[in-house]
């Protein structure tokens, strides 16, 4: 890999004789683009598979909106914002990760890429060990331990289809952010091999695309669980 | 391969862009805007999330086929959410009477 | 499409003694069989048509040698709107045809009479208001459009009479009506036609449509007890809804005389008509509808009571009627 | 079967058959043509064991107290058949085999875009059968393939985990090859081979592959959280506990409406390439064709609703959904139109292939036009739930999607295994199959015009003649599909060795050897002619 590096294939991206092109493909370009596609019409899916939960989840918000709007204010809104912004980071990272990899500074892929995996975790440490913690102690987890609460009244099957949505779609998050963080292990260990060149990063790129995806699915769940909630005037938390 | 490599500052702006666009959306959130709480909290979703595709994803400088594969997973959800609350949402109306007549009203006493 | 070719075909039919023509004894009937036997017309035409023309191409066409290599045909746009125009002007008046009839037949006449239908896994029990109860048998009168109110006790079921040419799912913890107007007396099936477990099979019945007089003498004939107004009476003062919902409207709660078909207006502005399901939803979850000068301290009956005590009690409060409140209430 | 066998024909060529032997080499290659022979495997398995459910239903259904099992056997029965043959056969069937087959053929590539998915896909797919498989034998499951709720989700006692989880797997399966089409046809066809050269089984591949993209998602999360329901016991979809079980309705609808065009379509694509090859004629307004092909993938996304009528959904939407329903007729109906235009003055010989496509015109035709019974709102109320609906979908997916599954099967079979199968055979039980469709079947439409509802374990007993000649037809029709079984297995040993275009036919696939090399073509071929090149298209005349 070293020499390839060492004469600058450089950007020769009709490369037809790369070590890295698969037998099926004519050239590097359109391995590269066929990967590209590949993925986002995965993404497609995936828009289509949490698009299924939008779903239900706009129609029973339609129902039943006082119900929700109780459920929302029960969530912690600054736990929600914090995990926006390591999102946020998590993808400046990936990026900047990528870039790295394009500019051939292959000791910034390892570090940005592990950046990366920390961000990704710390999301789901704060998910786990706070928020879920909370919401377990205050019996707010439907088929485990979800209590009505009196001052409820005849909207509590609503908070609680309001709770049963919550923990369906974070956790399915949170399970797009474990494969993640495993895609993200195997990428690190990768390139700090050195298999990432300017001429060959597709699976650095692809998996980037996947990583903002679940990104883009947070940047949706936070307004919707945690915002409209019509907390208005209340201060910030319960 | 999207061969150019996108300067440093693009992605730094983004980044901030997106920081900002989540603490306004939280702090919007404080605020009672009756009905259009909903659609002021989708709508920065929406930007935010356009960011994120146009300079992380680099769709903005990708083919017109990936766009078109982004727009069509959106717009099938749009189909989705649309059709299903076309009729979740119309389900109490009572049929028109039977003369087409006036008076056609949420529900026609019998 | 005239009573002649209608005639024409049962006794075609008759003299096949092959049952493929469902007895019509309901009002709509007549309109619902005119579309089926146009749509019928329309699947044998073209079925024929495309038959007729790929045989005539096979035999007239047939490859006579190998070496044979048959000369370009360019495509004919005319055709091609042709046969993309003409089937669209006959799905435009089937679609035209096919929802009118649906929206004429999908609303009852208003001086009908009413039944209550509750299915359970297995059975239908019918009530009617004057107080008899029936299972898996449902006796009307001819020639009195009647309404049936439908509810579930567990999973979705669909009461389907397909000589009246009806059909509705029956889904619990709503109602759902269908109606008919039956115009010949006899016996029919009625069927549960929606999946719902073990013996969905035999969740079948019988309508008996009877002469006016035949079914008065059914009525009052045979042990009938109560009607379901006053069982619903019975139950209103059980379940102590009489402590609060006093006739003359100074208890905590609202009066409930002459409420029935009458706008009520919530406390968030909506004004809603008090109709079965209003009826239903207040009994079972009242605090969802919140009225503007009253406390939401009614509890849910929710589970307490079955489908058929509170289609009892429903009924009960319909009889509260307006004319009950001009004499002040019992 | 009739010459004697004297001797065994071999083969002296390398290709992808005999280039390597052993189990490992079948259950780790890479090359899609393998890939679709392990899918040509485990599909016809699967029909078998669907069929077999069908014919014991059959028998059952000979009495009107039912003549063989108990009513919660029979429930089982018509559960595991529609599962079966749903979501393991007719999804499946051609994308999956023929598909997987030709695709990269037809277009001059060496191999799909991503290999390696192919074969998981093909893994995913056998891991989801051995859950249903499991569920089926292990007590069943009695909910049907549309598992309603709130049946499916608190009455029913029977293994609906099990085949929840099953079909949930199988869902990526075919996500994975609509994924692998899909990026193979845009990015690896042959220089030189525009969109309007393809041929129009591509075209039909590519519409159904973006039904699988866009479709199959929404009936992952939909079995979830019936999954999820079922094992909390939270009220999703259970009125009991606040759902609203036409919510599930409507997320199952929204996937298997289209999904019964991810049955059709490809059975549209192999047709359009049979009438063209066996009548030696560029298809009747190509263009027209492959557009409705895509409008048909659009289209069935928006009609959904027609599947609710009667189940209490608003009658405004049911109006949306009726108008929409009558609009997906129409490019179903240029098709035909331009199939049979196509065999105008065309040199039309009658192997067995060409049986099944005719056949497949007159049953589609039929099909189709039963559909508007139950597009138009009127109609619908008196035939939803009864057998009309039951003859309705078996005529587009028996009289269609099957018949063009044999009939592809046929057309390819030489390609793909290198062998001739005995013609004469084939064209006989291509004739037993039609008659014994038509006599399983159409019974049925009268069966529901007089109002028998469908999965009935008995029923009254004035519908029994109509049941007993459908019970009749379908042994005919049982038999009709062995008779291929055994002859192809024959033709895979004794069959004489087949040349590279046995049918004299157009297209790519029929340029290199049957059956081909590994990597399909020598040097990647450079496409000059239109599709369908029998004859020369003068100046100025379009396709």
């Amino acid at each position: 890999m070293a020499d390839l590096v060492a004469h600058g294939a450089g950007h020769d991206l009709a490369a037809t004789h790369s070590p890295d092109l698969k037998h099926h493909f004519d050239n590097m370009t359109q391995q590269f683009d066929a990967a590209n596609l590949g993925m986002w019409v995965f993404l497609a899916t995936e828009v289509l598979f949490f698009g299924g939960l939008f779903a239900s989840y706009t129609v029973y918000r339609a129902l039943y909106l006082p119900g929700f709007e109780i459920g929302s204010r029960l969530l912690d809104v600054r736990f929600g914002a914090t995990n926006t912004a390591v999102l946020i980071c998590s993808s400046l990272t990936m990026v900047l990760a990528i870039r790295a990899a394009q500019t051939g500074q292959r000791k910034a892929q390892v570090v940005l890429l592990l950046l990366t995996m920390i961000l990704g975790a710390a999301f789901l440490g704060i998910k786990f060990t706070f928020e879920w913690r909370n919401d377990y102690l205050e019996h707010l987890v439907p088929g485990v331990n979800f209590i009505d609460r009196p001052e409820w009244g005849a909207n509590a099957p609503h908070v609680q289809m309001f709770f049963i949505f919550y923990f369906i779609m974070t956790s399915i998050h949170a399970l797009h952010m474990i494969i993640g963080i495993g895609l993200l292990s195997v990428l690190t260990w990768m390139a700090a091999r050195g298999r990432f060149t300017p001429d060959y990063f597709t699976p650095l790129e692809v998996s980037g695309l996947y990583w903002h995806f679940v990104d883009i699915v947070w940047i949706f769940l936070f307004p919707l669980l945690y915002l409209i909630g019509g907390r208005y005037g209340v201060g910030g938390g319960h | 391969m999207s061969s150019h490599v996108v300067p440093l500052k693009v992605y730094i702006g983004t980044f901030l862009g997106l920081l900002f666009f989540t603490a306004l959306t939280t702090w919007v959130a404080f605020i009672d805007l009756g009905p259009f709480n909903t659609v002021v909290a989708l709508a920065i979703a929406t930007v935010k999330m356009l960011l994120v595709i146009l300079f992380f994803m680099h769709v903005r400088s990708s083919s017109g086929l990936t766009r078109v594969v982004v727009a069509a997973g959106f717009f099938w959800l749009a189909l989705l959410i649309a059709f299903t609350l076309s009729d979740e949402l119309t389900r109490q109306w009572s049929p028109i009477p039977s003369s087409w007549g006036p008076g056609i009203s949420q529900s026609e006493p019998q | 499409m005239n009573p002649a070719y209608y005639r024409f075909t049962s006794n075609l039919v008759a003299a096949f003694s092959l049952p493929i023509h469902p007895p019509t004894a309901s009002t709509i009937g007549q309109g619902v069989d005119y579309l089926y036997f146009f749509l019928t017309g329309i699947t044998l035409f073209f079925t024929i048509l495309i038959f007729s023309i790929i045989f005539y191409f096979m035999i007239k066409y047939r490859r006579r040698s190998e070496d044979e290599t048959p000369g370009f045909i360019g495509t004919s746009m005319m055709l091609e709107a042709t046969w993309t125009l003409i089937p669209l002007a006959i799905c435009v008046v089937i679609f035209i045809w096919a929802s009118s009839l649906y929206f004429e037949n999908s609303r009852p006449p208003n001086a009908s009479m009413e039944m209550f239908v509750v299915g359970k896994q297995w059975m239908w029990h019918i009530q009617h208001p004057e107080g008899p109860r029936e299972i898996n048998e449902l006796h009307v009168p001819v020639g009195v459009p009647v309404k049936l109110t439908m509810t579930s006790e567990d999973v979705i079921h669909d009461f389907s009479i397909p000589a009246f040419r009806i059909k509705k799912d029956v889904l619990p913890g709503r109602y759902s009506s269908i109606w008919f107007q039956a115009t010949k007396t006899g016996v029919y099936h009625f069927y549960c036609a929606q999946y719902c477990g073990t013996d969905h099979a035999r969740m079948i019945g019988w309508v008996y449509v009877m002469s006016a007089d035949d079914y008065a003498g059914w009525l009052s004939g045979g042990v009938r007890g109560e009607s379901m107004a006053q069982n619903g009476e019975r139950l209103f003062t059980q379940l102590g809804c009489i402590t609060c919902h006093v006739a003359d409207n100074n208890g905590r709660c609202p009066t409930l005389v002459g409420l029935f078909n009458h706008p009520v207006k919530l406390k968030d502005g909506r004004t809603l008509t008090a109709d079965d399901a209003y009826l239903r939803n207040a009994i079972v979850n009242s605090n969802s509808m919140p009225l503007p000068n009253y406390a939401p301290v009614m509890p849910s009956f929710q589970g307490q009571i079955n489908e058929e005590q509170l289609l009892q009690l429903i009924a009960y409060i319909k009889s509260l009627g307006p004319e009950e409140r001009k004499s002040a209430g019992k | 079967m009739s010459t004697a066998v004297t001797e065994i024909p071999q083969d002296s060529r390398v290709h992808y058959l005999n280039v390597s032997y052993g189990v490992k080499s079948w259950l780790l290659t890479v090359d899609h043509k393998r890939i679709a022979l392990l899918y040509l495997a485990s599909i016809t398995f699967m029909f078998l064991v669907g069929g077999v459910a069908a014919v014991l239903m059959r028998i059952h259904l000979i009495e009107p107290a039912g003549a063989l099992v108990q009513p919660e056997t029979y429930n089982k029965l018509f559960s595991a058949h529609g599962i079966i043959m749903v979501f393991f056969f007719l999804v499946p069937s051609i994308p999956a085999t023929l598909g997987n087959f030709l695709v990269p053929l037809m277009i001059g590539a060496k191999d799909l875009a991503f290999p390696k998915l192919n074969l998981l896909s093909w893994y995913i797919y056998v891991v989801g059968a051995l859950f249903t498989l499991y569920a089926v034998i292990s007590g069943g499951v009695d909910t049907g393939w549309t598992f309603y709720t709130p049946y499916s989700s608190t009455y029913s006692h029977s293994a609906v985990i099990p085949v929840a989880i099953g079909v949930f797997i199988t869902g990526f399966s075919s996500i994975l090859t609509g994924l692998n089409f899909i990026v193979t046809i845009h990015k690896m066809r042959a220089p030189g081979l525009t969109w309007f050269r393809l041929p129009l089984f591509i075209w039909t591949m590519y519409a159904t592959s973006v039904i699988f993209i866009l479709g199959t998602p929404v009936l992952a999360i939909t079995i979830f959280l019936l999954g999820v329901e079922r094992l909390f016991h939270v009220g999703i979809f259970d009125p009991a506990l606040g759902g609203d079980p036409l919510l599930f309705q409507h997320l199952f609808w929204f996937y298997s409406h289209p999904a019964v065009y991810i049955m059709i379509l490809p059975g549209m694509g192999v047709v359009s390439e049979l009438i063209a090859a066996f009548s030696r004629k560029r298809i009747y307004g190509y263009s027209m064709v492959a557009y409705s092909s895509f409008a048909i993938a659009i289209i069935s996304f928006l009609v959904w609703g027609h599947h609710m009528f009667v189940t209490g959904q608003s009658i405004y939407a049911g109006l949306i959904f009726s108008v929409l329903s009558f609009l997906v007729a129409i490019p179903s109906a240029i098709k035909v139109f331009n199939w049979t235009a196509t065999l105008y003055k065309g040199s039309i010989s009658y192997e067995a292939p060409m049986l099944y496509a005719l056949g497949f015109i007159g049953l589609f035709t039929m099909g189709g036009l039963t559909g508007l019974f139950l597009a138009s709102l009127a109609t619908d109320v008196h035939l939803s739930g009864t057998y009309f609906i039951v003859a309705h979908f078996h005529y587009i997916m028996v009289g269609g999607a099957v018949m063009a599954y044999m009939g592809g099967l046929h057309y390819w079979w030489p390609k793909i295994t290198g062998r001739m199968y005995p013609d004469m055979w084939a064209r006989v039980a291509a004739v037993i199959i039609f008659v014994g469709f038509n006599l399983t079947f159409f019974p049925q439409f009268m069966l529901g015009y007089l109002g028998m509802p469908r999965r009935y374990a008995v029923y009254p007993p004035e519908f029994q003649v109509f049941n007993v000649m459908s019970s009749a037809g379908a042994s005919i029709l049982g038999i009709g599909y062995l008779i291929p079984l055994v002859y192809f297995i024959w033709s895979m040993r004794y069959g004489p060795l087949a040349p590279a275009n046995p049918w004299g036919a157009k297209g790519l696939e029929w340029t290199v050897p049957s059956p081909p090399p590994t990597e399909n073509f020598e040097e990647t071929p450079i496409v000059t002619e239109e599709a369908y090149d029998y004859a020369p298209i003068p100046e100025g005349q379009h396709g």
